[in-house]
């Protein structure tokens, strides 16, 4: 196994493994050694995806939301697909920073900052759908409660006033939590920069941190009250996703599984995105010391316990659609399986979402990062196919048989599906190339604990 | 930037011990209080488990804050609600009750929990009195390594106890790798 | 250059620093004052600006004909009782009291004009309403709403300008309280009436008279938006 | 948009436009026309309408006519400066016309001609311009009701694609032009040999009496009519029974038992809009103690119409095979016909059940035929209500209402040989396209070429003009003055509300009074007309009372009492059975195009057709079984041979179509019609041979090995419906009587955990139902809502995509078991638990204090949330930016509703500008609003009066005791939404005797 020291990366020759010092050193090693060509291949590639995205995104926005292929009655698609998505990549950061914190999980710290990041990241993608996907995009403030001439404001009976609620103060908790818990690496990163500009940079964003003991005490209740905070918030998000479709009255959205469910999916999906992430920066950078196989391998059985309980789930609506004795919904259901065209995403969903995980019961195959990856790509087209059948089947096969229509998606869905790929890989390699894409301080502490 | 001529004019902040890691640290610190020091300061790279209750900086009382903040917050969530919905315009919406707490609990939570977030953000940087570019604690040699390898403390001029000399030779006894001045 | 020091800043950056963040919590808050008290100044929405007089192609007065030659309101824009629109009147009406008195007038040329080709005057318009809003004067006018209420002290304008701001708040002041504002139906035309103390007694009283039925209709959308 | 006023002088109806008051108007436009930086300073300014001029060829003066008003009113004539939105122009009156009261619309009767035969219209205008037509309740041919063509002619006026210019040979030119080289071809025969004049059906009297006058002139003159949906069949048959050509009226409200026979009296017969509401008000149920009674209807059809949706038994046959039914009834009932039936196509019973139960009510039954059957059906349908004592009864005969009841297609032959063989020196063609819609063996358009002069006065510039050597803008009728009359004789006025909006129109009163030199304007023709045949002492006041009633009085034909021939056997002859090889083939004009006619009508384009909800394309319709043994499916193209031409169609699938026959449609093939747009034209005109105008056998159907996409609004057109609550609850009276709450779901809708929100609403509360019974499918109230709430149509890109605006659709069903077709209009229920306002985030959607559903365009973001939630996907949504904002097109909308932007939710609001305007009149009058003083659109539009709307906190309202009859259910009711729109169930009349033996063979398949 290629160690960093075997790279030449500029690791000092006194430090030795085990010694304090060697994990920072390893950690912020990407940051200051000189930019990979891999790195620039990466960055560019998805800057260009980017670019095509912000075109689809610039059309969209000039000539309206009908270049997409939503109609009356399926009136959402591939926007709120995405939203639903990004947000629920977004969800295993936060989760692991704040529910594995309070767990003492002490392995969480090796994940918790690249997957806050991506969560960030991922609720930057998020974030742009419900604005995107506005027929006037000019008053999405309309949501926001100010003081105005109309005399008006949000309706608070709406999942969706909640939901821009909701994701906001997500968005913001979520921003909080980061920054603070990045203070002190960010003053390692300013004592360790050689550059007097680089070393400025860091400095102004760690304000001036440096170690004092009293800090740390108010970092680490800061910490543990944020992680108490952010545990009920990060559930509600996606519950009030859930709830954008459990109060509607649409067959198969008025059930009442979908919070918890959405929950668990997003998680199951989150974990999927952080387990692609690390397998990435354990290559890239040559972390396996840093990011252990025992890692990886308790990230995936994460996957596999929330992929069970989104299984039950798909268990759930289709006992819900029986029990409900109402005939459209079991209509519904049936249809959704077995009818045309919708019946392929149905079972592509199933394969990804439920079948192929069942592979993670075995050790081998937890540890088998190839493998892991593969299963954890398939559990992220599951997921967005779940969003899309959700979202499209439901509206699509409405009540009044007259009324049913099919959704087809035009070219700008396809850009819209693929584009915020762009946008995430793009920040997600700034923040790679940045910041310590795990936190020093932790590792060192957890290092010396060892010792 | 420093400038040099300035900082020999300054005058002196307090004695700085260097130490190897975070037990010589602790021990150091206990000593350091027994010989009735008070104005201590402690630099580490990572949180060293009791050396805030050494230095008694243990108390917390931000537990109480987010509470505040969490009831403050869904209060103000409320009353918004319920005075844009109920008071100022009370519109007919889906023929639901004007006051629908059930559906304006969900914002009060979100409220309360971006109220307690705010609390806690701006608990720990004005309680640490942070953004703080300048402290005469970078002033100490070597200081850029307290926050990836080595564990300092300082005995500030304001200590009732401080003598430059016996500070100094106290802290060189404390099995600490050097003791320096710190200018502030 | 290798900078090994950890010092970064000299100690005034700390002030600095301090002042700077202040700052930009107070540019914040500035801004938002900004955007907030301007939707709220006469400078918003569709409506003109108020407190402007508006040149006319006729430098018509006003004030000369409802204050000083008593003119009543109705006696030209007598759309106002049956319309939506309170109407601008014709040449025709000008020119029934014009063909008799100031005929020779060089204010009136232009009317005259008007009058002799049939091309109609064109007035420049004071008060714009947003498109979206549907206001109906004989809804107003026949119920107790004086022209004043709305239009001001015409009868003191040489020139008219827009008094109120027309903005909906400004709206709903009235259509969330209308027996603070309605007078009896024969003071309608009326300006400088003065409100008697027991106002909103009296204007309750009205409400009956004139059956305005179910007042919380008053606020529903479709009142002014379809 | 609200607009303060115009400069147009609108004219009342005692004051009709003259040439000096327009003239004035435009003089204006001339000296801004005769600008010498015109274009530079439009292209500055409007460069949108300057694209337009440059386009449309137009010279500077006919552009500014027809932009004219909306350039006026945004200050552009009279300023020649830019209006900025912060410095509005408005514009009053010079002299204000009586009775205009701006802001107030004012309405005037006229008359709307389609086919020759007039229907009675009320034209709303505000400020001058006309934006809707209703129909006039005085007028018998519509009685209030009005169909998708009228409602949607009104966009023809506007309509930026009409001819506008005098042409000459293609070239620009002008009317004075055309009077000289006229006289000059004229002059050519004193006597008027080779000149031949070409119209369309005539039942005008005043036209009648030109064309007298002109054959005086010119005793040598021919008058040709054609129109290729003729009544040559209802013509022919007449003479075949009675030996002289007699109209037949049907008296609906005495009939109960009625058989079709291929007779579409619910819609394309003449008369039908009185046909449609007699039949329907036999058809409610209202129960109020005593025992309810219902008329039943058979329908012996071939191509499915909306009378064989309507039936109680519909019995699907081949077109050809009517005649036989037909006779076998004559027979049965004991008429003397010569036919022979090996095996009857119909299941056996059939036939003497329906004998019996005409019998059965003899003297109160009525037995009907149309137009595309043979005369022989025709001839036997006069001797069968003969027969049954009907006469007298339920049908009437009165003399014609065609001037000259000619065989039209004939008559176009002689004419075309005549152009052949070059004996025709002058044409003149008024209306019509018959180089379009000539039967494919005469060759009209080629013998044109022969013809060294013709004129063509048309509205658009068609495949006629375009072979014409002059083409002649025509008059629309709301700008017309004329006369016509309807399927009883009533004659009435057209009177025109504004001046033409184009000085280079006539109309056909003009164009014969210039060939007679008679030099009077078409108002006091048609005024001396009617002058001249009045023989009472105040014709002031007979004359206000027609324009303002839009009928003239006295004027419906006496009934008359012809004699059947002695030898009706041998009249109608034998009975020709079908050569049996290959399909037969079904000519119908469409439903909305007509004959081709309205192609450019986006309105008609984008109205779904009744039976397969398509739009902007014609399909041909195969039977399911047909259509496998073809090996075709909706979609595919196909090729259809007969008669040694050739025409592609597109194919749809539907289970209402004969087996073994196809139907094809009139009108495609035009500009307008998407398949033109894609390179294709689907034209039923080039395989109509003369011979068999309506249908044909031995037509060859092939694939075309192509597939063509179709738009239509409804994908499920076959659903299997929901057992537990079907959207159409249907029963049969009998069963209904012993069941009367079986429609709509019975548990309680009125759960709820949360307190009711202000329960005790006051004053009005508004409401609507449906009558499910009387909806006859014919979607009058989809284009009369689109007509009122400025619905843009979307094109069929859009429709295909599910996005078209109709705020009210009517949804078909098709049951398989009893092979039946529903209809039901839905829009929005404005439900009193509103789902869609919950979740609008920016209250957006609210409801009002009288219950209303509103939706506040200015508010809406755009979520489409509220859409999603929607159980009845009744919201419509913009987009795109779908408003067409070509200029005219902006003088036609209704200046009481908003124009909707991109990005922005729509739907039915009840008509809740309506509701204002009423209560606003209430107000300032000090009283409620009355019963049936509101309308919406829909309701004013619907021909059967299925649409009922009123205030239900009021018990006496009509709707309110509609509401409490039991078969009255709310749609998906049992989502527990309340909705305040609801519907009275689907009650049919079924033969106890047939449905008994239908259900037996069933039992044993």
């Amino acid at each position: 196994m290629a160690t960093l020291r075997d790279q030449n990366v500029g690791i000092p020759a006194e430090r030795e493994a085990g010694t304090p010092g060697f994990l920072v050193d390893v950690i912020s090693a990407p940051i200051f050694r000189n930019t990979p060509a891999w790195w620039w291949i990466g960055f560019t590639a998805s800057a260009g995806l980017l670019g095509v995205f912000l075109f689809a995104v610039v059309n969209i926005l000039i000539r309206g939301v009908g270049l997409w292929g939503i109609q009356i009655p399926a009136i959402w698609g591939v926007g709120i697909v995405n939203f639903i998505f990004w947000i629920g990549i977004g969800h295993a950061g936060t989760f692991i920073s704040a529910v594995l914190l309070l767990m003492r999980q002490h392995w969480r710290s090796t994940f918790s900052r690249f997957a806050e990041g991506a969560t960030l990241i991922a609720l930057v993608c998020a974030g742009l759908f419900p604005l995107l996907h506005l027929g006037r995009p000019q008053y999405a403030y309309w949501l926001f409660p100010y003081p105005n001439i109309l005399e008006l404001n949000p309706n608070w009976r709406s999942a969706l006033a909640w939901d821009a609620v909701a994701v906001s103060v997500y968005g913001l908790v979520s921003l909080f939590f980061w920054y603070i818990d990045l203070l002190p690496d960010l003053a390692a990163m300013r004592d360790k920069a050689e550059n007097r500009w680089v070393k400025t940079f860091y400095a102004i964003l760690s304000t001036g941190w440096r170690g004092d003991s009293s800090h740390w005490e108010r970092l680490h209740n800061a910490a543990y009250m944020f992680a108490a905070i952010a545990t009920p918030l990060v559930i509600s998000v996606h519950s009030i996703v859930g709830l954008d479709f459990a109060i509607a009255l649409t067959p198969g959205w008025h059930h009442t599984i979908f919070p918890p469910y959405f929950v668990a999916g997003a998680v199951f999906s989150g974990f999927a995105a952080v387990i692609i992430i690390a397998a990435g920066l354990r290559r890239a950078f040559s972390w396996q010391e840093v990011i252990t196989i025992d890692h990886m391998e308790n990230a995936a059985k994460f996957v596999l316990i929330t992929g069970l309980m989104v299984a039950y789930g798909y268990g759930i609506e289709w006992f819900a659609a029986w029990y409900l004795d109402h005939e459209m919904e079991w209509i519904l259901t049936i249809q959704r399986a077995f009818g045309q065209p919708y019946a392929f995403f149905y079972w592509a969903m199933i394969f990804f979402n439920v079948g192929a995980i069942q592979a993670l019961w075995f050790k081998r195959v937890r540890r088998n990062i190839p493998l892991l990856v593969t299963i954890c790509v398939g559990v992220l087209i599951g997921m967005w196919l779940e969003r899309y059948v959700i979202v499209t089947v439901s509206l699509g096969y409405a009540y009044l048989p007259a009324a049913h229509e099919y959704f087809s998606p035009t070219i700008w869905d396809w850009l819209t599906i693929f584009g915020p790929f762009g946008l995430f890989l793009t920040l997600l390699f700034l923040f790679i190339r940045i910041l310590p894409s795990i936190p020093m301080y932790e590792a060192e502490l957890l290092a010396s604990e060892e010792h | 930037m420093v400038d040099a001529a300035q900082t020999k004019s300054r005058p002196l902040f307090g004695v700085m011990a260097e130490f190897e890691d975070g037990e010589s640290l602790l021990e150091a610190a206990e000593k350091t209080r027994e010989a009735g020091y008070t104005r201590i300061q402690a630099y580490s790279p990572y949180r060293v488990e009791g050396l805030a209750k050494v230095l008694g900086q243990d108390g917390n009382i931000l537990p109480w804050f987010v509470l505040a903040a969490l009831i403050v917050g869904g209060v103000l969530a409320y009353y918004m609600q319920y005075v844009t919905d109920v008071v100022v315009y009370p519109i007919n919406i889906g023929g639901r009750p004007d006051e629908a707490w059930q559906a304006f609990s969900i914002i009060v939570f979100e409220a309360a929990i971006l109220f307690a977030g705010l609390t806690i953000l701006g608990f720990m940087f004005l309680r640490s009195n942070l953004p703080l570019p300048y402290h005469p604690a970078f002033n100490a040699p070597n200081f850029e390594q307290a926050s990836q390898t080595r564990f300092f403390i300082c005995i500030e001029v304001t200590d009732p106890q401080f003598d430059l000399d016996e500070t100094t030779s106290f802290l060189q006894s404390l099995d600490s790798l050097s003791v320096n001045e710190v200018e502030s | 250059m290798v900078i090994k020091m950890s010092q970064l800043f000299n100690p005034s950056v700390n002030t600095f620093a301090r002042i700077s963040i202040l700052a930009g919590g107070l540019a914040t808050a500035f801004v938002l004052a900004i955007v907030f008290g301007w939707q709220y100044s006469p400078y918003t929405a569709s409506t003109g600006p108020s407190g402007v007089a508006i040149e006319q192609p006729v430098r018509f007065s006003h004030q000369l004909h409802s204050d000083q030659l008593n003119i009543e309101c109705r006696y030209c824009h007598e759309n106002a009782e049956y319309s939506a629109y309170g109407g601008i009147p014709s040449t025709h009406t000008c020119m029934s009291c014009h063909s008799q008195i100031a005929t020779y007038s060089e204010l009136l040329e232009p009317v005259r004009t008007s009058y002799a080709t049939g091309e109609p005057v064109v007035w420049n318009r004071v008060h714009d309403l947003a498109e979206h809003v549907y206001f109906n004067h004989s809804a107003h006018v026949t119920n107790g709403f004086a022209c004043e209420t709305c239009h001001g002290r015409v009868d003191q304008m040489p020139i008219v300008w827009q008094v109120e701001s027309l903005s909906m708040s400004w709206c709903l002041e009235c259509h969330w309280a209308p027996e603070e504002y309605i007078r009896p139906i024969e003071h309608v035309y009326t300006f400088g009436y003065e409100y008697p103390e027991n106002q909103t007694e009296v204007g309750l009283e009205l409400i009956e008279e004139y059956n305005i039925h179910n007042l919380d209709r008053l606020d529903n959308c479709n009142i002014c938006h379809y | 948009m609200p607009s303060m006023s115009e400069t147009e002088n609108p004219n009342n109806g005692a004051h009709p436009p003259s040439d000096e008051s327009s003239s004035k108007t435009w003089r204006n436009i001339d000296e801004i026309a005769a600008r010498e930086d015109f274009e530079d300073f439009l292209k500055e300014n409007y460069p949108r309408e300057h694209v337009i001029m440059r386009r449309s060829g137009l010279d500077r003066r006919s552009f500014l006519k027809i932009m004219g008003a909306s350039l006026t009113l945004s200050g552009f004539a009279l300023q020649g400066c830019a209006p900025s939105p912060t410095d509005e122009r408005i514009i009053p009156y010079v002299r204000v016309p009586e009775e205009v009261i701006p802001g107030r619309p004012l309405y005037f009767a006229s008359t709307m001609v389609l086919g020759g035969y007039g229907t009675g219209v009320v034209i709303e205008t505000h400020e001058g311009r006309p934006h809707r037509l209703e129909g006039n309740a005085d007028h018998p041919a519509s009685l209030g009701g009005s169909n998708a063509i009228i409602q949607a002619n009104v966009l023809e006026l506007y309509n930026p694609d009409r001819a506008v210019e005098v042409r000459n040979a293609g070239n620009l030119s002008s009317f004075d032009e055309f009077v000289s080289a006229m006289q000059g071809a004229m002059a050519v025969s004193g006597d008027g040999t080779g000149v031949h004049l070409l119209t369309e059906t005539i039942t005008s009297p005043t036209v009648a009496s030109q064309i007298e006058a002109l054959q005086e002139a010119m005793p040598n003159a021919t008058w040709h009519q054609y129109e290729p949906v003729s009544r040559d069949n209802i013509v022919a048959g007449a003479e075949l029974a009675f030996g002289e050509v007699v109209n037949s009226v049907y008296d609906f409200s005495q009939a109960s038992v009625i058989l079709s026979l291929d007779g579409d009296f619910l819609s394309s017969m003449d008369g039908s809009l009185h046909y449609a509401r007699d039949y329907a008000a036999n058809r409610k149920v209202f129960l109020d103690g005593e025992e309810p009674e219902i008329s039943r209807l058979y329908a012996v059809e071939s191509a499915p119409s909306l009378t064989g949706a309507a039936a109680d038994h519909r019995i699907k046959v081949k077109a050809s095979e009517v005649e036989l039914f037909a006779r076998a009834l004559a027979a049965e009932l004991g008429i003397e016909t010569d036919f022979s039936m090996d095996e009857a196509p119909w299941d056996s019973q059939t036939l003497t059940a329906i004998a019996e139960d005409l019998t059965a009510n003899a003297g109160e039954s009525l037995v009907v035929t149309g137009a595309w059957q043979s005369p022989a059906v025709h001839a036997l349908v006069h001797a069968i209500n003969a027969e049954l004592g009907n006469v007298g009864t339920t049908v009437t005969y009165t003399e014609p209402v065609e001037v000259n009841p000619v065989n039209q297609t004939e008559d176009l032959r002689t004419l075309t040989d005549a152009m052949s063989a070059g004996e025709v020196g002058a044409l003149f063609i008024f209306g019509g396209n018959p180089a379009f819609t000539a039967p494919n063996d005469i060759e009209f358009a080629s013998a044109l070429a022969n013809v060294p002069f013709s004129v063509h006065l048309s509205y658009y510039n068609d495949e006629t003009s375009e072979l014409c050597t002059w083409q002649i803008p025509q008059k629309h009728f709301i700008e017309t003055w004329g006369d016509a009359r309807a399927f009883d004789g009533t004659a009435s006025l057209m009177q025109p509300p504004i001046g033409p909006l184009l000085d280079t129109t006539r109309s056909e009163i003009d164009m014969l009074a210039l060939m007679t030199g008679d030099d009077r304007s078409s108002f006091d023709i048609v005024q001396a007309y009617w002058e001249a045949n009045y023989d009472g002492d105040d014709f002031d006041g007979f004359w206000r009372r027609a324009l303002h009633n839009g009928v003239i009085e006295e004027t419906a034909f006496e009934p008359m009492e012809p004699t059947l021939v002695a030898d009706l056997a041998g009249a109608v002859g034998s009975y020709e059975a079908p050569q049996a090889e290959g399909l037969e083939v079904i000519f119908q004009p469409d439903p909305y195009i007509y004959d081709g006619r309205f192609a450019q009508n986006s309105w008609l384009q984008e109205l779904p057709k009744p039976f397969n909800k398509l739009t902007w394309d014609t399909a041909m319709l195969v039977n399911p079984v047909t259509a496998r043994e073809l090996r075709l499916d909706t979609g595919n193209l196909a090729e259809l041979s007969y008669g040694g031409e050739i025409v592609q169609m597109p194919v749809w699938v539907l289970p209402e179509q004969p087996e073994g026959s196809v139907t094809v449609y009139l009108g495609y093939g035009k500009e307008g019609g998407a398949d033109v747009d894609a390179g294709f034209a689907f034209n039923a005109y080039a395989i109509r041979p003369s011979g068999n105008m309506w249908f044909g056998q031995g037509v060859e159907v092939s694939s075309a090995r192509r597939s063509y996409t179709l738009a239509n609004t409804q994908i499920e057109l076959n659903f299997e419906s929901y057992e537990e609550h079907p959207p159409v609850e249907t029963a049969s009276l009998s069963f209904f009587l012993e069941n009367l709450d079986f429609a709509g779901y019975d548990g309680d809708t009125d759960k709820t955990l949360l307190p009711d929100y202000n329960a005790d609403y006051a004053g009005y509360q508004w409401g609507m139902t449906i009558d499910l019974s009387a909806c006859i499918g014919c979607n009058a109230c989809m284009v009369a809502c689109q007509s009122e709430n400025n619905s843009p149509s979307v094109g069929k890109t859009e429709v295909e995509r599910g996005r078209e605006m109709h705020w009210i659709r009517v949804d078909r069903y098709y049951d398989a078991d009893d092979d039946s077709t529903k209809f039901q209009p839905v829009p929005c229920m404005h439900c009193e638990q509103a789902p869609c306002e919950q979740v609008c985030p920016v209250q957006a959607t609210v409801h009002s204090e009288e219950g209303l559903n509103q939706m506040v365009y200015n508010r809406c973001v755009g979520t489409r949330y509220c859409s999603g939630n929607c159980p009845y996907s009744v919201r419509r949504f913009n987009f795109l930016d779908y408003v067409d904002d070509t200029p005219i097109l902006d003088e036609l909308r209704n200046p009481n509703v908003s124009v909707r932007s991109r990005g922005v939710m729509e739907k039915c609001t009840y008509c809740v500008q309506r509701i204002n305007s009423a209560r606003i009149d209430a107000n300032v009058e000090n009283r409620r609003i009355n019963d049936g003083e509101v309308m919406p659109a829909c309701a004013t539009a619907c021909p059967t009066q299925a649409i009922v709307f009123g205030d239900i906190a009021e018990s006496t309202t009509q709707v309110s005791q509609l509401k409490a009859q039991p078969h009255n259910y709310g749609l998906l009711a049992e989502t527990g939404v309340r909705p305040r729109t609801t519907y009275l169930a689907r009650l049919t009349n079924p033969n106890e005797n047939l449905h008994a033996s239908a259900e037996a063979e069933s039992e044993e398949a």
